[in-house]
């Protein structure tokens, strides 16, 4: 067969590590099978710029196209547009608005709603082990305003937590940006704030390990921490006992899957259109099950 | 012609230069490196350059106003976002219900107000307080951001009208449409800052603001307006941004002001004022918006296009330095 | 002229400024197609007395009547639409806008829709520059201009309104004899349409060429009017200063030692071309000119701002290469140069620290600079060259003009070069620190420095020289000594008419 | 301030000040080198990549060559970018905005290439002594207000004392008139850049130390704070004017508004607008405190 010419462009690459992590596995993926060429590019976060990638995609005429939008709905007329000219799109990572589903092939990605409610599980598990499922209070720590994944990871877990643990109160809510140095800010202004915090959900494992950074640095022990998308510093974190849970997510495994669904796409197979790929909970109690992440 | 259009043109001909480096340079690494069958310069190809060109092209030619005016401007990307969640929001307002596609040339009025207003927000604190420009953007980019975030939260505002996308995404005379209101933008401040009284006092004021004063012009309305010229373009900007893309995230046009600045001062524009053409910030767009297309033609990843475009910027200015040199007899200062 | 209205009265003006009484009761008045001198010394209060007039500054007390009205002028825009025209002593110009477009500043002709009438404002300009017999045209960029066509320039916006008054703040500081005529003819026929004239000038010759009264104002009071006619240099000197000033020259005789300085064939592109002469120990070399002669190029040629293109230049008679200022003063040269504003000063720094600027790196105490020694050589210049201010605190920028030009000469006589080359050192100097910094360049000479003195005010020249060396077109012409020149012989050889036997120099 | 602590009673809790303070160092001691950047004429924008840069090769020198050997090793790289930038714009006297623009993004990307974007992480977290920087104390006072103290004190003394801080205001004030009094503009240039480069290494030394492992991204965006720090200090643009006592003062008064609005609790986008409104009064204020009068005076 032809070589199949298949465009990804992705959110915002340099932002952290688990996207740069995803273009190195989607690149070696990639040269692994003779049968790929890929174009990689990045949005830099950019929808004007994601939406030019797209143009040129299309310009150059690849078989198949890979979007990880940076706005799961501004992207849609582009996406409509390699749609007319006949280019397979594959969403990844998180998924565009329905109005668009119909110039979608398929979708490959992790579920985020899910991943916020099994956070809120994991953290409404700990508490009732621990006894204060009562009368808990708790922090959260939101990724980068705007962005699809820190809503819907925040929406999962507001959602979920009341459910399963009515009487915990989550005080407050303040973004941390995915980065760790300021959700260590952020995480510093709570304690001086609130004496009394028993748990502490961040967006994901890098914002989570600087508010325990913080916490250790205040002398505050007893804090459940739980976060999302498990990165090794979260893992070690976890062996080390100091932090309780998170959901384990492989940039590897997303990846692989979108360039996977994007060559079964090509060679005509057929694909379910959500295309989910799995993220299970990882706490201390069961992670010697996960081989420890790479980024 | 307006006074040294013409010699400034050449003088500041490195962007021009650079621009057919550029071509030359990405058409020859394309053949080796890219996937594409497709030449780099293939005429689609740079119709596309154009319209890709216009979100920043049309900011950047108010920022080359106010910073030829002495003054510059942060908030612009915060600006962009606002007048866009205007745009796509007040479609969706039940006032509007019973229009119809009727509702779009209001929406449009409406998102352009906005630009105008909070850049006349800014260019009043100017002139009133004194305070120095870079700080009261600076202020309010982060300012207007808030306004951005107070209207809908994180959540994206969005509102797809697919005849509004068709507007958008059409092509007359082979041209899309956000090319032509680029053009329009470019010619329209071209014509501003070299045939009327305003554009002209303003270039006056930026050269030498003591002299300006002292021959009665008055400084504060002038900026005024120029604040007023950059609000209603980043405005523009957003309504033919997001007329084709129908979302807009609350961070959107965060870095806009650094790469509508790069742009202009690649143009040639001085970062104090006085001195700047409008022609060179369109060569400044077209040759940022070149270099991201050819760097992604031939396939750099992300590290190499960061680390590229740095040394780019750099070497251009470099280019311009050398090619602005009057000679070995210039004082050494 | 005395049963007349007045084009212009000032009654009772005061003006503060922290720590300074600039003004203080002043009041006088100007005639129509009068013109009336305005002198005082360095920061008399002239500049600030004027910009009270023209808007800039409001004054403290007072009043301002205008024919009949008495008028509050908030914005310099007022004072324009009264009709009073200022002519800036700095120059008040954008450099990137053309000539034109900076007559015009802030009144460019206006179409529909607020367009720029170019037609009309072109015409109207060449005819102003037609008057001004100028060498440059509408269109030309102002920043390319010459230091002294840009005052043509500044002066050209007298000739754009009908004026009842027109203020002149040391309009040929820096002018040369040649644009003088020029402006003195533009003067007279102003006088000539009734315009009433507001000369402000540190030189006599002019003062008492072309003005029908002088006022005085001396530490920002009022000291009278005298009738130009009725009175001499020695009096309006008394009045101004307070006593009266010894004009012979100061130990002017004395041994002179080694050549100094000796440059050979000094080319620099187009600039200048073969220039040879010495200087030597105890010598002061006068160097005259016209615009564009080539004088200060030299100059900054040997302080290493630029690089020759060929030739030779001999420190004691060892011959060096001068890579930048920094090398040339640890040669031992120092140039005051021609532009203060520009080049000379930095106009938000204290005095104190303008004038110990060169030589910060050797007055340390320790890794710091030591503040005692900066202030005792601030105070022993500030005395040696009168400089008047309220303290070595104040910023250099709030100075006036001529005691800018002090901190400036005295920043680098402090350093007590071995070559001390001076580009128009008196430019905008009253008459009694003229005089000193003249004695002041002798004495310099008697103790032993070598001196090259650029300037384009022929009596300049010729009281302080030792010799002098004619410029024109960038090459030497002539070299007098003392006792030969004359000023017909000196306007020859800067005119490139003189000596048949010297090459003529190549029209560039 | 008399509004954040009526707000928040912990507001000007000893503590709270301290870890203000503490917390601020990072951002205080890059506006320390931007400073004497900013005074003598020029800008720096790549301060916030350049101290990601800092932060993760320090953190992956630790491993490798040992702690030791690995902060002097990054402060020589840290130093050879100040120093490219230096010579950029001190002696080919290219514009500095878009120099430090260009080299903010090349620096990431050197970065990106460096550490394969990865997060850098110190292995042994408990068994090192390299977090002494960013977390220990001495006599009671957190280190990196010590850092931040002394080196404040060491450049305020530089800038105000010295010739060289003599000559940074000359040449900020006036290049040319500089240049004609025989100082060096460009070696002064350069060594500008190469005292913020060196403010900028100690900060990365600071973050690293202080959490042990970082993400490429730790220093964006600082950039554009910093700035605001030291202009919020008073210094101008143009150059030639601002003290490191002011900058300090500007640190401290962003890191108190940013803390105060935190502890109040508001949602993040009314304390963006509050942020706003803080700045512009305080910069108005303080200039219309300078000129005695409100409004001003721009006809
Ligand atoms: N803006 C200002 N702030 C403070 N002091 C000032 C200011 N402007 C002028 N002065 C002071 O007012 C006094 C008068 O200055 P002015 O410029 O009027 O002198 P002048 O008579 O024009 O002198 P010159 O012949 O040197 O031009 C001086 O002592 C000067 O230092
Ligand atoms: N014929 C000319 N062609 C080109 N440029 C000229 C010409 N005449 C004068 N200029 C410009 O005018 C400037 C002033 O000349 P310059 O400073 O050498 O004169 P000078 O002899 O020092 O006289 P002064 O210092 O009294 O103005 C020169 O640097 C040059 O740029
Ligand atoms: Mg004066
Ligand atoms: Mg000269």
């Amino acid at each position: 067969a032809d070589t199949m010419k298949i465009g990804i462009t992705q959110n915002n690459v340099g932002v952290d590590s688990y996207q740069t992590t995803y273009e190195k596995a989607f690149i070696a993926a990639a040269e692994a099978n003779p049968d790929i060429e890929t174009v990689v590019l990045d949005a830099g976060g950019d929808v004007a710029r994601q939406i030019a990638q797209m143009e040129d995609l299309i310009q150059q005429e690849v078989d198949s196209i890979i979007i990880w939008p940076t706005n799961g709905e501004a992207v849609i007329p582009a996406v409509r547009k390699a749609h007319n000219a006949d280019i397979p799109v594959i969403v990844t990572n998180s998924n565009i608005a329905e109005q668009g589903f119909d110039f979608v092939a398929s979708f490959s990605g992790p579920d985020n709603i899910t991943q916020g409610s099994r956070s809120a599980e994991i953290m409404c598990d700990k508490f009732k082990a621990s006894g204060i499922e009562d009368e808990a209070r708790i922090v959260q720590i939101s990724g980068q305003p705007g962005y699809t994944t820190a809503i819907e990871r925040a929406k999962g877990f507001e959602d979920r937590l009341p459910e399963v643990c009515p009487n915990v109160t989550l005080v407050e809510t303040q973004p941390g940006d995915w980065n760790r140095e300021k959700s260590q800010k952020v995480m510093e202004a709570f304690l001086v704030k609130y004496d009394d915090i028993d748990g502490v959900y961040s967006g994901d494992d890098n914002m989570g390990v600087g508010a325990l950074n913080a916490a250790k640095a205040a002398g505050r022990d007893g804090i459940i921490f739980v976060g999302a998308t498990n990165f090794s510093v979260g893992y070690e974190a976890m062996e080390r006992g100091e932090y309780w849970g998170s959901i384990y997510q492989s940039p590897v495994d997303d990846a692989e899957a979108a360039l996977q669904t994007a060559v079964d796409v090509l060679s005509g197979k057929d694909v379910p259109f959500l295309n989910y790929f799995d993220t299970p909970k990882i706490t201390q109690d069961n992670m010697g099950e996960f081989d420890k992440p790479v980024f | 012609m307006a006074p040294g259009t013409l010699s400034t043109f050449l003088k500041r001909g490195a962007i021009w230069g650079f621009i057919l480096f550029e071509l030359v340079f990405f058409t020859i690494a394309g053949e080796f490196l890219s996937l594409s069958d497709k030449a780099f310069m293939d005429l689609d190809n740079m119709l596309l350059l154009f319209k890709q060109s216009a979100p920043i092209g049309i900011i950047a030619m108010g920022m080359t106003i106010i910073m030829i005016n002495g003054n510059i401007d942060l908030s612009v990307g915060a600006i962009y976002a606002i007048s866009a969640i205007v745009l796509l929001g007040s479609m969706t307002w039940p006032m509007f219900a019973g229009l119809g596609d009727w509702v779009i040339p209001l929406s449009w009025a409406l998102a352009l107000l906005t630009g105008a207003m909070l850049g006349a927000l800014n260019g009043l604190i100017v002139w009133k307080t004194g305070v120095d420009a870079f700080i009261v953007t600076l202020g309010s980019m982060l300012g207007y951001r808030g306004l951005v975030f107070m209207y809908n939260g994180e959540q994206p505002t969005s509102h797809l009208n697919w005849t509004l996308v068709d507007f958008a995404e059409a092509q007359f005379l082979g041209l899309h449409t956000p090319t032509w209101f680029l053009l329009a933008a470019t010619a329209a401040i071209w014509f501003l800052m070299n045939r009327t009284v305003h554009g002209r006092n303003a270039y006056a004021i930026g050269n030498n603001r003591e002299a300006a004063v002292n021959a009665g012009i008055r400084v504060g309305p002038h900026m005024m307006i120029n604040f007023v010229i950059i609000g209603f373009l980043a405005a523009l900007s957003a309504v033919v941004f997001y007329s084709e893309s129908g979302s807009v995230n609350p961070n959107d046009g965060e870095l806009y002001e650094l790469w509508v600045i790069t742009a202009v001062v690649l143009g040639g524009t001085k970062l104090t004022g006085g001195a700047g053409s409008i022609l060179s910030t369109f060569g400044g767009v077209l040759a940022i918006q070149l270099l991201r297309k050819g760097l992604a033609h031939i396939g750099a990843d992300t590290s190499t296009v960061n680390l590229v475009i740095g040394l780019i910027l750099v070497a251009v200015l470099f280019l311009d330095r050398q090619l602005n040199i009057k000679g070995k007899e210039e004082l050494r200062l | 002229m005395s049963e007349q209205t007045p084009a212009l009265r000032l009654e009772g003006i005061v003006k503060t400024f922290p720590g300074v009484r600039a003004l203080d009761n002043v009041s006088f008045s100007v005639m129509p197609g009068e013109v009336h001198a305005l002198m005082g010394e360095n920061g008399a209060g002239k500049s600030t007395l004027m910009k009270v007039l023209g808007g800039i500054h409001q004054p403290d007390a007072g009043q301002i009547i205008v024919g009949e009205q008495p008028v509050v002028m908030a914005l310099p825009l007022e004072a324009k639409a009264k009709g009073i025209v200022f002519i800036h002593q700095e120059l008040s110009l954008a450099g990137e806008l053309s000539v034109a477009e900076n007559i015009y500043l802030g009144e460019l002709p206006r179409k529909r829709l607020g367009l720029v009438d170019w037609a009309t404002l072109y015409a109207q300009t060449d005819a102003i520059l037609e008057r001004l017999k100028v060498g440059f045209d509408a269109r030309t960029r102002v920043g390319d201009l010459s230091i002294a066509n840009q005052q043509m320039v500044e002066i050209a916006r007298a000739l754009t309104v009908d004026a009842k008054a027109v203020i002149f703040d040391e309009p040929t500081a820096s002018l040369t004899d040649a644009e003088k005529v020029v402006l003195f003819d533009v003067i007279a026929s102003l006088q000539a349409q009734g315009v009433g004239i507001i000369y402000i000038s540190h030189r006599m010759e002019e003062i008492f060429k072309i003005t029908d009264r002088i006022s005085v104002l001396r530490d920002g009071q009022f000291r009278g009017t005298l009738k130009t006619a009725e009175t001499t240099e020695e009096d309006v000197t008394q009045l101004m200063i307070g006593r009266k000033l010894d004009l012979s020259r100061a130990a002017s005789d004395h041994e002179l030692g080694d050549v100094a300085l000796e440059v050979r064939d000094l080319s620099c592109g187009k600039l200048f071309n073969d220039a040879s002469f010495t200087v030597r120990y105890g010598e002061v070399v006068g160097f005259y000119g016209l615009i564009g002669a080539g004088r200060t190029e030299i100059a900054e040629t040997l302080f290493g701002l630029r690089d020759p293109s060929g030739g030779h230049i001999l420190l004691d008679g060892q011959e060096t290469r001068i890579q930048s200022p920094a090398d040339a003063i640890s040669k031992g040269i120092s140039l005051v140069p021609e532009d203060r504003k520009e080049q000379g000063l930095v106009l938000g720094m204290n005095c104190r620290d303008n004038m110990t600027l060169p030589q910060v790196d050797d007055l340390k105490a320790g890794p710091f600079v030591a503040e005692g020694a900066e202030i005792a050589i601030f105070d022993q210049y500030r005395d040696k060259l009168d400089i008047r201010t309220p303290g070595w605190r104040q910023i250099v920028g709030n100075l006036s003009g001529g005691n800018q030009q002090k901190i400036v000469i005295g920043k680098w006589l402090s350093m007590r070069p071995k070559v001390l080359i001076v580009d128009e050192p008196t430019r905008g100097i009253d008459v009694g620190s003229k005089s000193e910094i003249h004695n002041l360049i002798r004495e310099l000479a008697a103790q032993g420095y070598a001196v090259i003195v650029i300037s384009s005010e022929m009596p300049e020249v010729l009281h302080v020289s030792d010799r002098i060396i004619a410029m024109y077109g960038g090459r030497i012409t002539r070299t007098f000594g003392a006792d030969e020149v004359t000023e017909d012989s000196l306007i020859q050889a800067i005119s490139g008419i003189s000596h048949a036997a010297e090459p003529q120099p190549q029209a560039s | 301030m008399i509004g954040f602590t009526v707000a928040n009673e912990r507001f000007l809790d000893p503590d709270n000040v301290m870890g203000v303070i503490r917390s601020s160092a990072i951002l205080g001691v890059m506006a320390l080198g931007v400073t004497f950047v900013v005074i003598s004429g020029n800008l720096d924008l790549s301060v916030g990549s350049m101290m990601s840069f800092s932060t993760i090769v320090v953190l992956d020198l630790h491993d490798k060559i040992g702690p030791a050997l690995a902060i002097p090793a990054m402060f020589a790289m840290t130093l050879c970018l100040g120093a490219l930038i230096g010579f950029l714009v001190g002696y080919l006297r290219l514009n500095s905005l878009i120099v430090t623009l260009g080299m903010l993004s090349a620096i990431h990307g050197l970065t990106l290439t460096y550490s394969g974007g990865k997060n850098m992480d110190i292995a042994d977290k408990e068994g090192t002594w390299f977090g002494v920087f960013g977390q220990g104390d001495a006599m009671g006072i957190p280190i990196p207000i010590l850092l931040f103290v002394l080196l404040a004190a060491l450049l305020g003394a530089v800038l105000s004392k010295t010739p060289f801080g003599r000559k940074v205001y000359a040449v900020g004030g006036n290049g040319v008139a500089a240049t004609f009094s025989g100082i060096r503009r460009a070696r002064l240039v350069f060594c500008c850049y190469l005292i913020s480069s060196f403010c900028v290494a100690t900060a990365g030394l600071i973050q690293a130390s202080r959490s042990l492992g970082s993400q490429n991204t730790v220093g964006q965006g600082l950039e554009l704070e910093v700035l605001a720090a030291v202009i919020l200090g008073g210094a101008s643009l143009m150059g030639g004017a601002g003290t490191i006592f002011k900058t300090v003062i500007g640190v401290l008064i962003l890191g108190f508004i940013q803390n105060g609005l935190l502890l109040v609790g508001l949602q993040f986008y009314v304390q963006y607008v509050v942020t706003w409104i803080i700045i512009i009064l305080a910069v108005w204020l303080d200039i219309a405190a300078k000129r005695g009068k409100l409004w001003s005076p721009i006809a």
